[in-house]
């Protein structure tokens, strides 16, 4: 392959990953954030208690982060074509990759959210605070170093699944390593495509890090 | 030890390990859910025999890879078949119309040839079977292709123009390979499978024996019988 | 009589005289699960009753129940039995919304200052006021003049990781304030904080309360605190309450083991450890009889010590004597030592009898 | 397919997704803990800097998690063959699905690390505690329940990842669904497969759940 | 003197003569980056020597710089400039390993406890001694008694969530002497104590002190405290030592502005606000002056009142008068007031200067 056609196509499925995790990622978290929330404060004797749906939710997040990754692409695909009018394609790949980021980043962000202490929700409950405003004033502050890493973590990781969209004709970097470099045995392809996925994984952990550590106010002391 | 991939190549297979059984002979199976791996693991030694590939895709393997490979005989044929939910023949395709096409490289390429063959596309032909959409060099009707997993095309009926899908999957999809498809893969294709084995294995008396099986009418008729025309046996 | 000890049974008859502010009735609290063999009772059938516009002192031991009991009145804690009352209503009936209506108007000081690490000092401030729905506007106006009456006006943008033990409180403090309750819970409120920081925010709640009758829950373990701003004190030990009454009764006049031993320090006088120590519980023959005299009023102890010596003759020996003010009413304690001879005791007596003067019997001395 | 034969490949398949998930995730967090250990305390400034190792280790981690899995796979089969004798098979199938597990619960464990007060490392330098020491005994302890649930959530995704180890023949339950239920199109297989997936996913989320409430020291208060 | 204010660039000299425990040499300690706007200067250029086996209070107002101040003497905090010397060893010099040697004999109670909250109270009592390397056993024989000690025998299976705060503090403090550290850094360590438990580790303090040489650091908000327990006190002010010296020198005597102010409230004698409020700066026409007097010694302050009123007259009102102890030394203070006329005024002050008695004048009253 000359150089020239590998960059293009190296462009051209870096463009189409970073538009599947970026799109994907937003609104993975968007829609993980509450859940996770709803996860680590509903449960039994927790900060607004319904443990029954606390139960269903933990339940439903289980099972979709059970089924693997290429049934759940072929599970969905009628409500894939319902949102986006196909079932293949790039776009079509973000309904999966959407699918899998939510029980995935509100496992994470429940966890960040227990670690909080728990003096700080007694503080606000002590004031009066409502649930909803205990969650947006202390909660999500409180964590939101951690909760920057947590969403670092999930991009990379779906940086990784975006790979297996190669079965819906979701292109990206991972795919094109797959079917040039491995299937078609091109080295040459596969190595590009590991560096970029490298540098592109190392950006995304390093403005996470930075991030996380800028939003970092528990530094010293006493 | 024989490696096979999961689907047909893997029904039959179990098949034959029953014939085999008779005759003395232990088959083990294993299922690759991947192209390269099992030639991989048949080079170093860790197969003895597979059963998943056709002649071109072997004879690509090794000139890509240096493996020491053989075929030794040729097992069963997946015919593919062009198929549509939109457009009852080849000429009703519209300009810029989708076709969805499986992305292994070996599949992949066949169905472009299969399209090239019907008159809709030209492809170059120094490259020969290793072709992908990047090698079409005349696309009149300015057709898209699509690449998906060969499980998924019969999936994607709905959201391509048309597909280009291995009999196997289609049928099991519910389609009918005798009458849905408004184009088909011409006879003299050379995409048969083959049993593929060492070279130095070549001549081993086991191999004799495996092939026997395979070639067995017990084996014939299980596939013809659960088949119906979408897998058909070369022998 | 502001303050009472509602016996456990007998409390409702309280409520109806003076609808008190806050109203412990029987109040037991225990942790752990109810089945366990480590359950530990924390609180055990305590009954108390908070004047509306009192500040009242709760002292005990370390390990008293004195936090258990203030968290119970904003519902942080569950009793496991009886009732806490607030204005009138049992906070234990209360739904999620009620309880949520009467934290608004009461405001808390931990003992563990439980800042928002993710603020600046001011939006630590802020964060009730927001939470109450102020306006951006509104929340500046109230927090700067906050912020600078506990001296942090420099301080408004740093965060809690960057203040000092002291400073970290003092946000507390400045927190609980900032929407005016009608009640302020304070848990050790000024432990991290200097004498003179310590006075400049007593003057402060003391102002408020007089200024728009703030009620004060203020546990401490500084007598001088207590002695300085409550009105009220209760002594609670091992759970229960043992003592609770005016501040200036109790203090002149502490009646349970436990006071005396938490006030040992900080009466108005002082003995030196070397002659405390030489206290004797009996008379010994030939020896001294030491009294500490209490009188009330704002006079100096010249002519008492003059009338003293006239009664009971020079052998008189003055130990110490101060006059002192607890919760704003002055009184003045004389330690003095004289012959434990029946004869110079008798004189004594009467003479104590006549003027009306409390006396305790320290000890003897050789 | 009849039932019973159904049962048999789920049972051989449950045996061997348990089998790869339980060696994967026992031997790739104990690689993966320190690593995510070392990261969390070496940066500039922290426990025992080493800036520079520290930086290297976080690359080679975002390389290892940003080969797509299949690559990852069939790049190491070398590696494989000399640890197991083999590269194809359930055992095979355990080491790339280990050195996956290795990056992601380091990085699971380095956010649970920072999440720990920094007053109490500073407690424990002031008793003159070595690094090793702090880690053994402050930082581990303290991380405790986070920690758990960073095993949870890896050996969750491991079960996930489990699933395209069909590549080397490694078996498994997803592999399973992908075979019968995907390529051969049987939903009575991806149905019996998936149910069999959220079982034993929901029993590992509660287990680590419940274990990390247990031994959740802090409660309440004050 | 056993406490000197080593000048910020002459500090060497006094290094040879007593080889001190502790001693900071032109200490500057800023937070922030250099370059930033916000840096802020903690400690300025101090200067302090402790020696060894001395108990040194270090009091301030809060923010001053005293958690930073001992935070410096284990390295916990690195110097900006100036040196930190411990057992005439530079601390900032250190390699990690030096100062891990260095921490393991150095004890230190945090002002925020910063207990392992994963670790019951006895194990984190353990947890110094764990870290020493000592066998389980020899570490029970240790902690049992240590927690014995300081009350909480029965709490050592409890996890610090489910102690109060003061037995979370005193957790704190069993750990911090579990290793028998020759030096002891304690930042309030008895801020969140009742008096009588504050008195009984005051008491354990002292004891080791006595008896193993102990060399104890200070800090804390209750001049009681002090008063009691160190033999030498440093006062700081904004990042500065301001005043430092022997406890009854400065307590007696206090001669810097803060010291005064941080004192007020706690030395011998007080007198009630009402009093205070009232006293004027500048004497008034046939007002009286209102004096305090310091006499040293274990004696009553009888005869001294009687000369008193015999040499001035018996316009002399006593206002207060206590015997008083500091650092274990007796000193008796009086507070009197008389005509603030010349001629009376000029008879006071050749009976105290014949006596050598030491008077400050409080103020003026009519
Ligand atoms: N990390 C930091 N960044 C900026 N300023 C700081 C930082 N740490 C401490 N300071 C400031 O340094 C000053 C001294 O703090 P320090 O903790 O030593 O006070 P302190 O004397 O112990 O007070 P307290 O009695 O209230 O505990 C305070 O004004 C504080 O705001
Ligand atoms: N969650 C809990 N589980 C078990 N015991 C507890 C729990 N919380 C508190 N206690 C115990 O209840 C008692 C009262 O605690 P509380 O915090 O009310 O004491 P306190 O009077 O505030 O003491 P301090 O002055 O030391 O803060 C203590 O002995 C404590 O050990
Ligand atoms: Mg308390
Ligand atoms: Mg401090």
């Amino acid at each position: 392959m000359s150089p020239e056609m590998l960059f293009n196509l190296l462009w051209k499925s870096l463009a189409q990953t970073l538009q599947m995790v970026a799109i994907a990622g937003v609104i993975g978290s968007l829609i993980g954030l509450p859940i996770g929330v709803f996860l680590a404060t509903s449960g039994k004797g927790e900060l607004f208690p319904a443990p029954a749906t606390n139960r269903i939710i933990g339940l439903v997040v289980n099972a979709a982060r059970s089924t693997p990754f290429i049934i759940l692409v072929v599970a969905i695909i009628p409500f894939t074509r319902f949102v986006t009018g196909t079932s293949i394609g790039t776009y079509a790949a973000i309904v999966p990759l959407t699918l899998a980021t939510i029980p995935f980043f509100a496992r994470l962000v429940e966890a960040s959210i227990r670690e909080i202490d728990k003096g700080l929700i007694e503080a606000a409950r002590a004031m009066g605070a409502t649930p909803f405003q205990i969650v947006w004033k202390v909660l999500l502050p409180e964590a939101r170093p951690s909760l920057i890493l947590a969403l670092t973590m999930t991009l990379v990781s779906l940086i990784g699944y975006s790979a297996m969209v190669g079965a819906v004709g979701g292109g990206g970097l991972g795919d094109l390593g797959i079917r040039y470099g491995y299937q078609r045995f091109m080295p040459e392809v596969m190595l590009a495509v590991v560096v970029v996925l490298i540098v592109l994984v190392q950006a995304v952990q390093s403005a996470g890090d930075l991030a996380a550590r800028r939003f970092d106010r528990r530094s010293r002391k006493n | 030890k024989v490696g096979v991939t999961p689907g047909p190549h893997a029904q039959i297979m179990e098949k034959v390990k029953e014939v085999a059984a008779t005759k003395g002979l232990n088959i083990d199976i294993l299922e690759f859910s991947d192209y390269v791996v099992p030639n991989q693991a048949l080079a170093d030694g860790e197969l003895d025999a597979n059963s998943f590939q056709h002649k071109p895709y072997l004879d690509n393997q090794v000139a890509d890879r240096k493996f020491a490979l053989v075929d030794v005989a040729q097992s069963v044929n997946f015919p593919m078949g062009i198929y549509s939910k939109k457009a009852k023949s080849l000429a009703e395709l519209k300009d810029g119309a989708t076709i969805a096409i499986p992305n292994d490289p070996t599949n992949g390429g066949r169905a472009l040839l299969i399209l090239a063959d019907q008159g809709l596309i030209k492809v170059n032909a120094a490259k020969g079977l290793k072709i992908g959409p990047a090698d079409v060099t005349e696309n009149p009707k300015k057709i898209e292709f699509a690449e998906l997993d060969a499980a998924q095309l019969p999936r994607s009926l709905d959201d391509v123009d048309a597909a280009v899908i291995n009999t196997n999957y289609a049928m099991e999809a519910g389609l009918n390979p005798k009458t849905d498809p408004i184009g088909k893969e011409g006879e003299k294709a050379p995409y048969i499978n083959i049993i593929a084995v060492k070279a130095k294995d070549k001549d081993a008396a086991w191999v004799k024996t495996l092939i026997e099986s395979y070639h067995s009418d017990a084996v014939k008729s299980f596939v013809l019988d659960k088949f119906k025309g979408a897998v058909v046996p070369a022998w | 009589m502001t303050l009472a000890e509602a016996a456990a049974s007998s409390a409702p008859s309280l409520q109806a005289q003076a609808a008190p502010m806050v109203a412990f009735e029987a109040v037991t609290k225990r942790f752990g699960r109810a089945a366990d063999e480590a359950q530990f009772t924390a609180l055990d059938g305590v009954g108390l009753s908070v004047s509306r516009g009192a500040i009242t002192g709760i002292i005990g031991r370390s390990g008293a129940g004195k936090s258990t009991l203030i968290r119970l009145v904003n519902g942080l804690e569950k009793a496991t039995s009886g009732n806490v009352l607030v204005d009138g209503v049992e906070v234990g009936g209360l739904s999620e919304t009620g309880l949520r209506d009467l934290r608004r108007q009461v405001g808390m000081i931990f003992q563990h200052f439980n800042l928002l690490s993710s603020r600046t000092a001011f939006d630590n401030v802020a964060l009730p006021l927001e939470i109450a729905g102020l306006s951006r506007e509104a929340i500046r106006q109230k927090v700067a003049p906050l912020l600078d009456l506990v001296g942090l006006g420099d301080k408004a943008d740093r965060y809690p990781a960057e203040l000092s033990g002291g400073q970290k409180q003092r946000v507390g403090i400045a927190r609980a304030l900032a929407t005016s309750p009608k009640l302020l819970l304070s848990d050790e409120a000024t432990s991290a904080l200097d004498p003179e920081t310590t006075h400049s925010i007593l003057e402060l709640l003391k102002r408020i309360n007089a200024e728009l009758g703030l009620t004060v829950l203020l546990i401490t373990h500084e007598m001088e605190v207590v002695k300085t701003i409550a009105t009220d004190v209760a002594v609670i030990d091992r759970g229960r309450i043992v003592e609770a009454g005016r501040t200036f009764d109790v203090f002149t006049l502490p009646k349970h083991e436990t006071t005396r031993a938490l006030l040992s320090s900080s009466l108005g006088v002082k003995l030196p450890e070397w002659v405390r120590s030489g206290l004797q519980p009996q008379p010994l023959p030939g020896g001294r009889v030491m009294v500490r005299l209490i009188f009330f009023g704002a006079t100096a102890f010249q002519p008492l010590t003059a009338r003293l010596v006239s009664e009971i003759g020079t052998g008189v020996n003055i130990m110490a004597g101060t006059i002192d003010e607890i919760a704003g009413e002055p009184f003045g304690s004389l330690v003095v030592s004289y012959s434990s001879d029946t004869a110079v005791i008798q004189r004594a007596e009467q003479f104590y009898t006549e003027t009306g003067l409390t006396r305790e019997v320290l000890g003897y001395v050789a």
